[in-house]
């Protein structure tokens, strides 16, 4: 697999969101609007690249017995510090995420990438695959958060196109399953054709 | 078929260790640096929300802080008093109401002296976007600019009172003018105004 | 260093150390013995998870070639022989090679060559229908064209044929996984062993009827005539019931079979179009020669190809019956030998 | 009369799943059968109050007095893998009945948001000890309701006959969306 | 008037169509070539004792039980044995039948009775009776074809307490069984009474439903001669024949799933084969004929007749008046639950009581849609059961699901089919459930017993 | 040896049939429902009519579009069910609401809350009550202003005068500790709710005109008499302990029986079969669920009225409530013979 391919494969093929369905709660937690869908995709984004290249480069050195741990450990520092960063210089982008931030240690994805594709591969693939899955859900999560913002509030990263309110639901709960599960049926079919 | 490396109890505990002191290392150090900027911006947060709701002042308020017991006993409240030049201009108070559809509600509200109500500000609350997050619009606070407790009800029209309601909204208007309540009562009782 | 800086590191430091050592000790005293080797296996494995190698799914048959001392009864029929030779890798043992195998539907019934005279009316279903009455038409045997054998196929391999109403293998994408098998009601479809540039022979037919009823009711039936019985000289054919049967294992593709039906049953699939050279009896002793080989060791695949390409077993009088086969080679439908036209 | 108001609000007004979004990913990947949804929400239920408890104590006695909270993510997650590969390994030696029954789900629960999110709810709500092991019970109980519910749905959605682009988790999350749609009925209740 | 009783769980209400209920019983004329297979009953075939160029007379044995539950075959007519070859049959496939080219003379079996005279002694002991029932061949005619002489012999620990007789006839069209009560009513309860003898019990009903008072009111006049037996008028209710509906319906009794009726106390026997016991008892006469109504809503002349066994169905039909112009299809049994036949050449059996002919425009199904989960077929199921989870899971081959839901306990009426608004198959694919369940727990007893 | 050229069918038996349909069944419901659909126009006027046009056109419309393009599908809607949706959708909104959100609703019922799931018996919540639910969170405002019933605006459409319903009423007043007595005065008295003059959405105000259609339906034995009966019984139950303990707080068990949804959903919402659970005993669980939740909802949640939101919970229920009240089978062995 060339590097293009590694890194292009998150986007749809391999897209975390879409096709494996991991790192739901994020995805559907913070979306309520394309601008914060797309700061907790980059946030996650970020975490993924650094852990990444860290795990790939310590693999060699943990046993096994303590590999989650070990990787675990490394991935929530990651998180703490943009944890850290974000209150400290984007204090409002922080509120609105709230405890989702925290809560990227449990993404599965980012410890599903440390897994199955840092610990094995080098520090370069690591961080193109990193990067392509982290702009992957990125570009999953800014997606569903224009869906539900556009629906939702008329408007589409703050900019209101229409008078008055959109339609509610899709800026609370329930829109987020509906929305999702069509945008999935939507890109499954992409995919297979 | 990650690491082929042996799992020993000392190369178990030595690369945790490792791995642990080096993340609570840089954490730590960051924590340092991150530090004053978190400050700093839920300071600046309250210091803008002060400077919002009270006419001009050059005191620090956080210096002149005090906590008052609310008129009906349910918590404490926070007073920041504004002076310009030592003499008081108005008082910043960070009142809260549990009446929110979501729960608790924050707001910070200054006052003149003559107890006429100067600009609010909603600090924290987690009502419905797009229904009860409406408080924080334009459009229903300055209805409460130069409100006057004293002379107009601090209650919702439907209850009889002076307050135009936010449309579907009606609890969180209720709740919102139960925190302004409070905060003019307990003032009143502190006899900081009239 | 600062204090929170030493607080965090010495803090983290002993939640690590406490947790490593818990979990040390933890995992050293209730320790569970599985072989790692399974999980490797299992990866090695298609997780097509169909059943088709006798196991509910792929990890309980990797599990079974973890334990078992050989994998001679062991075979993933998806995965194929690269497949088993991973395996067997993993495991350290030798595999021997299965020949491929896929699978053949024996009704050549088309709506041409059988009358329909009953109109079914229920679901589209083979079971169904099988369990109601022998069919529309007057061969009780052969394919009710329902195709429950092309829904149980996961792989994509099988369709109906709208002209003929039977259904059609793609002998490409077939993996013999035998769902299509166990689906058919009426025992139809068969997993057989292809011989060499995929070739085979089978005979087309599995009505049990005496020849009359059996040619009534459809022209291509086997009739149980026997003669193709006689012009096997490898034991290949065996009858049972008015009806023959070739044993894919014994089979080495001579066709001699092929020339003598008088129905046209027996089908050869693969074939290239018979050329006008006189018979050569060295053909036929080489055959022999291979079908002994092979005997000994399955290990190879079955082996006529001591024939040179163009020897082929006698042929005369079939070139003229023999139509222009397109030599379309991933298209399987041209399998039919038409001779049997000529014959009606 | 308090924690009456916390177990209601858990299970059914601010249901985690439903309403708060965490946890999702084991509530689409374990509700394809009932049973297996059943031995879900009982590992989650045994762990989730387990972890509460353990980061509890590590924040108010360890974390707070030594002004490290900023250290409560990396801490809490490290406390619940270890606490979850503990429970898995000695469940599998001790009961294998039990591990039957609850342990495969183990590994799926280390990453489930649902566990770290209570424990860093019950903080930010300012629980008691009591107060947040109700709390995270409750909350498990409410992510069983969610699991289960959906699992019966996906189980009878196996029987008819969903278009085939809908099939699988768009249905699911279609259904999932419905169900939260239908449980904001209960919202004011507490 | 006795109260009227009926089943108290589900069934339908078909319209009854009984075109032929007044009309008397013709004999048929004897076939040209009898076609008789050796499996016209439940159980193993039967062997076949002759071979081509036999000469055979009426009522002798030609074929005989091989097996426990297995019957007799004797030949209907006097003639030759042309062959013996694969025959269609009602089911619709081929097996092996016995063809015999008629003589122009009859010649009887030595020993049979061929009088109409009527005999009420019973001088056989139980045993004597079980035996001759037997050697007659007799089954059950009212659809099962399960050997009455089993029926008759109890298995050991269990008492019989009834004897019901099935006079219900809940099949729309078909009325031999009516027609029996009202022109062979001594003959039944002769029957009746050789049977409680057989079982050794003093406690006969026979169940009618309220669709043939003439029945009722003849049965009851007469059954005063003979002590013992009474007349139970029944509500009509489709499936009342059903001999698990039938008890429950006269005694309230429920026979427990996958049991028989001996095991509530009751053995249930069908108004024919009543008939054709006292006749093999009484007359030593073989089961060599039957009554079978032709009718239909486009046929004629719908009306009842007596066929010798053998008859092939298109000889019957050109007798009672020819195809119909627009036969679309036609049922040999009821509408309910008899097998459309695929050829007219399939031959009368023991178990065909009608030939029913549909015209084209009712001979087709609607297409069906998915099921609206309207409960109707829930609600009608005699059995207790749900048809629409049963369809389903069978089509989606989840037998273990099938399994625990007892679809081996349909009984295969079609209520449910019949009533479905959305014309789902339900009763097709239960058979496939059913038989596809019903192998498996074979399978796995016979595993077990090996072990 | 042929039979001269006759192709008989052949096919399983039953070879009869009862002949009733599911369009039969669809269009007795229809009908069932004219009777409160004219109650709603004499009191609602034009806007009533628009609104209940515009539902069942587009209702019917997405139905056919979706099957046709997105499904490929022969269109069914000749079948009725799409109309009893687009009716009852229409009959769960105000007669005031704007046409385009009455067709988003249509669409958010048909296609999310039908199509989504297969089409007609394969969905598991009430299309009608999602279309209605999605459109009360999505539009609050919009969807709690409703028309005052009676003649001076049956012409006007969205400018009509609105006024709170009764439910409305007592919740608000019972919030600001007002005595159901007091708040009893201003609304209309039992008889008017029962023939219809009372604020609300515009096909649930008549009871009378609802139960003469729901008997009609129990009667014709399209729906099974123990849902409404359950879901009746028990919010009379409840209520009428609720009412004894406080008279002050909580209103009487007549007026539940007679405000909101509670005829139009006992009656035509719950008991659609599709969504409905498979047997009496499995109904009437259904029923007393959605009893308990309706006065659960309505006495305690934010919600003035929650049957909508009682039966889609209770709808999510049915898989689980059909497998645990299987009917009885025929000859059930007790201790498992065999
Ligand atoms: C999903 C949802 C969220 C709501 N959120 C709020 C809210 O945050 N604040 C509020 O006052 N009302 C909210 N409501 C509306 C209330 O339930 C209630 O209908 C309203 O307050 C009644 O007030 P009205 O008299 O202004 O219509 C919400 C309603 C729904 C459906
Ligand atoms: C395997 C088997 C064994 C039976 N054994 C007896 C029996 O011992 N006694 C009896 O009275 N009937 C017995 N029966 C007959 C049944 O009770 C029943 O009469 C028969 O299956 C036909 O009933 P139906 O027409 O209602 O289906 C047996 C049936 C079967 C299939
Ligand atoms: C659905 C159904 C309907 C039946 N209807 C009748 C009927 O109308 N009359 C009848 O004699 N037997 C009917 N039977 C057969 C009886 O169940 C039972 O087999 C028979 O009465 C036993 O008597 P036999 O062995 O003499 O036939 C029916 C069976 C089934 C399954
Ligand atoms: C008694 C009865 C009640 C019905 N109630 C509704 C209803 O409340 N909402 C609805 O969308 N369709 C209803 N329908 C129509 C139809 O069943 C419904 O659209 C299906 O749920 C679609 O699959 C009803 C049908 C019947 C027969
Ligand atoms: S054709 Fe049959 S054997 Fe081949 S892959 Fe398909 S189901 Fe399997
Ligand atoms: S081969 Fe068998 S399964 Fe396939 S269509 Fe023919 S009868 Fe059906
Ligand atoms: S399931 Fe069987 S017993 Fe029940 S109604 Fe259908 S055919 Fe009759
Ligand atoms: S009668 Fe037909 S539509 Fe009704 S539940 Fe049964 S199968 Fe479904
Ligand atoms: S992201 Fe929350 S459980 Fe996976």
């Amino acid at each position: 697999m060339n590097q293009w391919q590694n890194f292009i494969k998150g986007f749809i093929k391999e897209n975390p969101i879409f096709v494996l369905v991991l790192g739901m709660c994020p995805t559907l937690g913070t979306t309520t609007s394309a601008m914060n869908g797309l700061g907790m995709g980059l946030a996650t984004a970020f975490v993924l690249v650094m852990s990444n290249i860290v795990i790939s480069l310590i693999k060699g050195f943990v046993p096994d017995k303590v590999r989650i741990p070990s990787f675990i450990v490394v991935i929530a520092s990651f998180v703490t510090l943009v944890d850290l960063l974000m209150a400290g210089y984007a204090p409002e982008l922080h509120e609105q995420l709230g405890l989702f931030i925290p809560l990227i240690v449990v993404n599965c994805i980012v410890l599903g990438r440390a897994e199955a594709f840092a610990s094995k591969n080098g520090v370069w693939s690591s961080l193109i695959d990193g990067l392509g899955m982290g702009l992957g859900f990125t570009f999953a999560l800014v997606l569903l958060g224009a869906t539900r913002e556009i629906l939702g509030s008329g408007s589409i990263f703050g900019l209101k196109f229409i008078q008055g309110d959109g339609m509610l639901v899709f800026v609370l709960a329930p829109g987020a399953f509906i929305a999702l599960g069509y945008i999935i049926a939507i890109v499954n079919k992409l995919r297979k054709a | 078929m990650a690491s082929k490396k042996e799992s020993t109890l000392l190369n178990m505990v030595l690369t945790l260790l490792i791995i642990s002191v080096v993340s609570a290392g840089a954490l730590g150090y960051v924590y340092e640096i991150t530090k004053k900027p978190i400050e700093e911006a839920s300071l600046k947060k309250e210091l803008q929300a002060i400077k919002e709701v009270v006419p001009p002042f050059d005191n620090n308020p956080f210096d002149e802080k005090f906590e008052m017991e609310a008129y009906d006993g349910s918590g404490k409240i926070e007073v920041y008093p504004a002076k310009k030049g030592g003499e008081i201009v108005g008082y910043a108070v960070k009142t809260y109401t549990d009446k929110g559809f979501s729960g608790h509600i924050d707001i910070m509200v200054g006052f003149l002296p003559d107890g006429v109500i100067e600009n609010t500000k909603v600090l924290a609350h987690s009502e419905t976007p797009g229904l009860g997050s409406k408080m924080t619009s334009e459009k229903f606070k300055s209805q409460f600019h130069g409100f006057n407790p004293a002379e107009k009800k601090l209650i919702v029209k439907k209850d009889g009172g002076d307050v135009d309601a936010i449309t579907a909204a009606t609890i969180s208007s209720r709740a919102f003018c139960d925190a302004l309540d409070r905060a003019y009562k307990t003032l009143q009782k502190g006899g900081k105004i009239k | 260093m600062s204090e929170v800086l030493l607080n965090s590191i010495l803090t983290l430091g002993a939640v690590a150390v406490v947790s490593a050592i818990i979990l040390y000790f933890v995992a050293q005293k209730f320790k569970v013995e599985e072989d790692p080797r399974i999980d490797d296996i299992e990866e090695a494995l298609p997780s097509a998870n169909c059943g088709g190698c006798g196991y509910p799914g792929c990890r309980a048959f990797a599990e079974a070639c973890a334990k078992a001392d050989n994998l001679d009864n062991l075979y993933c029929p998806v995965g194929g022989n690269d497949v088993m030779k991973k395996v067997a890798e993993i495991l350290g043992m030798e595999v021997q090679e299965q020949r491929r195998q896929v699978a053949v539907v024996r009704c050549a019934g088309s709506y041409e060559h059988r009358e329909h005279h009953n109109v079914y009316e229920g679901p589209e279903n083979c079971a169904v229908a099988h369990q109601l009455y022998g069919g529309e038409t007057d061969c009780h045997y052969g394919c009710l064209g329902l195709a429950d054998c092309v829904r149980a196929c996961d792989f994509d391999a099988l369709h109906m044929d709208e002209k003929t109403g039977l259904p059609v293998v793609d002998e490409d994408k077939c993996t013999a996984c035998g769902a299509c098998v166990e689906a058919c009601p009426r025992d139809i479809i068969e997993l057989r062993v292809l011989g060499k540039r995929d070739r085979k022979i089978f005979v087309s037919c599995i009505n049990e009827d005496p020849a009359g009823p059996a040619k009534k009711a459809c022209s291509v039936a086997c009739i149980g005539c026997g003669l193709c019985y006689d012009a096997c000289k490898f034991d290949a054919i065996t009858m049972y019931d008015n009806l023959a049967y070739i044993d894919d294992k014994k089979c080495v593709l001579c066709r001699a079979c092929v020339e003598v039906c008088p129905t046209g049953a027996i089908w050869e699939v693969n074939f290239p179009p018979r050329k006008p050279k006189p018979a050569k009896k060295k053909a036929a002793a080489t055959a022999k020669k291979a079908n002994e080989t092979k005997g000994q060791t399955t290990a190879k695949p079955i082996n006529i190809s001591d024939l040179p390409k163009e020897d082929k077993p006698k042929e005369e009088k079939t070139e003229a019956k023999q139509p222009e086969v397109k030599q379309d080679e991933n298209k399987t439908e041209e399998k039919k030998n038409e001779t049997n036209e000529n014959n009606n | 009369m308090e924690y009456f108001v916390i177990i209601i609000s858990a299970i059914f007004v601010s249901n985690i799943v439903l309403a708060q979004f965490l946890g999702i990913c084991p509530f689409l990947g374990v509700s394809t059968r009932i049973s297996t949804s059943v031995g879900m929400t009982g590992a989650v239920i045994f762990v989730m109050t387990l972890a509460t408890i353990t980061t509890y104590l590590l924040y108010y006695y360890v974390l707070g007095p030594l002004d490290l909270v900023f250290l409560k993510t990396i801490v809490f997650i490290l406390v619940i893998a270890a606490l979850v590969q503990m429970v898995e390994i000695i469940l599998k030696k001790s009961s294998p009945s039990l591990y039957q029954a609850l342990g495969i789900y183990l590994p799926l629960i280390t990453t489930n948001c649902a566990v770290l999110g209570v424990a860093l709810l019950v903080i930010q709500k300012n629980f008691n000890l009591m107060e947040s092991t109700v709390f995270a019970i409750a909350t498990g109980i409410g992510f069983g309701l969610a699991l289960v519910l959906l699992a019966s749905l996906r189980e009878h959605l196996d029987l008819v006959n969903v278009p085939k682009g809908m099939k699988g988790i768009p249905i699911a999350l279609v259904t999932a969306g419905i169900l939260s749609l239908a449980f904001m009925g209960f919202s004011g209740i507490v | 008037m006795v109260a009227l009783k009926t089943f108290k769980k589900g069934g339908v209400h078909p319209a009854d169509n009984k075109f032929s209920a007044d009309k008397p019983f013709v004999k048929a004329p004897l076939p040209k070539m009898a076609i008789i297979h050796v499996t016209q009953h439940l159980g193993a075939p039967a062997k076949v004792l002759v071979k081509k160029g036999d000469k055979v007379k009426t009522g002798q044995l030609i074929a005989e039980a091989s097996g426990f539950i297995s019957a007799n075959i004797h030949s209907s007519v006097t003639g030759k044995v042309m062959k013996i070859d694969n025959a269609i049959d009602a089911s619709g496939y081929k097996k092996t039948a016995i063809y015999i080219k008629t003589d122009k003379e009859e010649v009887w079996e030595d020993g049979i009775d061929t009088s109409d005279d009527l005999v009420k002694d019973i001088p056989y002991s139980p045993q004597e009776i079980v035996e001759k029932v037997k050697k007659a061949g007799v089954v059950g005619m009212g659809g099962a074809t399960f050997p009455t002489n089993v029926k008759l012999t109890p298995p050991p620990g269990k008492k019989a307490e009834y004897v019901i007789i099935n006079g219900v006839e809940c099949e729309p069209y078909l009325t031999v069984d009516h027609r029996t009560m009202l022109e062979k009513g001594h003959e039944l309860m002769v029957g009746t009474k050789i049977l409680m003898k057989a079982l050794g019990v003093d406690k006969a009903i026979i169940g009618i439903e309220n669709n043939k008072p003439d029945a009722i009111e003849y049965l009851t006049k007469i059954s005063k001669e003979y002590g013992g037996i009474t007349i139970q008028p029944l509500k009509m209710k489709y499936p009342q024949g059903g001999e698990k509906q039938l008890i429950n319906a006269i005694l309230g009794r429920e026979v427990p799933s996958g049991g028989l009726p001996i095991d509530v106390g009751v053995v249930v026997q069908n108004v024919g084969t009543t008939v054709a016991v006292y006749k093999a008892v009484q007359k030593n006469m073989p089961l060599i004929e039957r009554t079978v109504t032709v009718s239909g809503t486009n046929f004629p002349n719908p009306a009842n007749y007596i066929v010798r066994i053998g008859t092939p169905i298109k000889e019957l039909v050109e007798f009672a008046g020819g195809v119909p112009e627009n036969t679309g299809k036609i049922i040999a049994g009821g509408p309910m639950t008899g097998k459309a036949l695929s050829s007219l050449d399939v031959p009368v059996q023991k178990g065909t009581s009608g030939v029913i002919f549909f015209p084209e425009e009712a001979a087709h199904r609607k297409p069906y849609q998915d099921c609206i989960r309207c409960a109707k077929c829930v609600s009608v199921c005699p059995s207790g059961l749900e048809p629409y989870l049963l369809m389903t899971v069978t089509e989606k081959q989840m037998y273990d699901v099938a399994r625990k839901n007892h679809i081996t306990d349909c009984i295969e009426c079609g209520s449910c089919s019949f009533i479905c608004p959305t014309y789902r198959p339900l009763l097709d694919y239960i058979r496939l459930g059913k038989k596809t369940v019903m192998d498996q727990i074979r399978a796995e007893r016979a595993q077990k017993q090996k072990k | 040896m042929k039979d001269n050229k006759l192709k008989l069918v052949i096919s399983h038996s039953p070879h009869v049939h009862a002949n009733n349909s599911v369009k039969k069944i669809m269009y007795l419901v229809i009908l069932a429902l004219i009777p409160e659909l004219l109650v709603s126009l004499a009191y609602f006027g034009l806007g009533a009519l628009i609104v209940t046009l515009t539902a069942v056109g587009s209702a019917v419309f997405f139905e056919w579009f979706i099957q046709k393009f997105l499904m490929k599908k022969k269109p069914t809607i000749s079948d009725g069910s799409a109309i009893i949706t687009g009716l009852l959708l229409a009959f769960n909104v105000p007669s005031n609401l704007p046409i385009w959100m009455v067709i988003v609703g249509a669409l958010v019922a048909i296609g999310i809350g039908k199509m989504s799931f297969g089409g007609l018996g394969n969905n598991v919540f009430n299309p009608a009550l999602v279309g209605r639910v999605f459109l009360l969170i999505s539009f609050p405002v919009a969807m709690t202003s409703w028309p005052t019933p009676g003649g001076q605006n049956l012409t006007a459409y969205t400018d009509a005068v609105t006024g709170a319903t009764p439910l409305g009423v007592i919740k608000e007043g019972v919030k600001n500790g007002e005595s159901i007595s007091q708040l009893m005065a201003q609304i209309p008295d039992y008889w008017n709710m029962f023939l219809g003059h009372v604020g609300g959405s515009l096909g649930e105000i008549s009871a009378l005109a609802l139960l003469l259609g729901g008997l009609f339906l129990i009667w014709k034995k399209i729906v099974n008499w123990q849902i409404p009966v359950a879901i009746l019984t028990t919010v009379v139950v409840f209520t009428g302990i609720l009412h004894l303990a406080d008279p002050d707080k909580y209103a009487d068990p007549l007026f539940h029986l007679l405000t909101g949804g509670m005829m139009l959903g006992s009656f035509f919402m719950a008991t659609d079969m599709v969504t409905s659970p498979m047997t009496p005993k499995g109904m009437t669980i259904f029923g007393i669920g959605i009893g308990i939740l309706v006065v659960v909802i309505r006495v305690w949640g934010a919600y003035p009225e929650g049957m909508s939101f009682a039966i889609l919970i209770m709808n999510a229920f049915v898989p689980l409530i059909n497998m645990y009240s299987k009917p009885k089978l025929y000859g059930e062995v007790k201790k498992n013979g065999k």
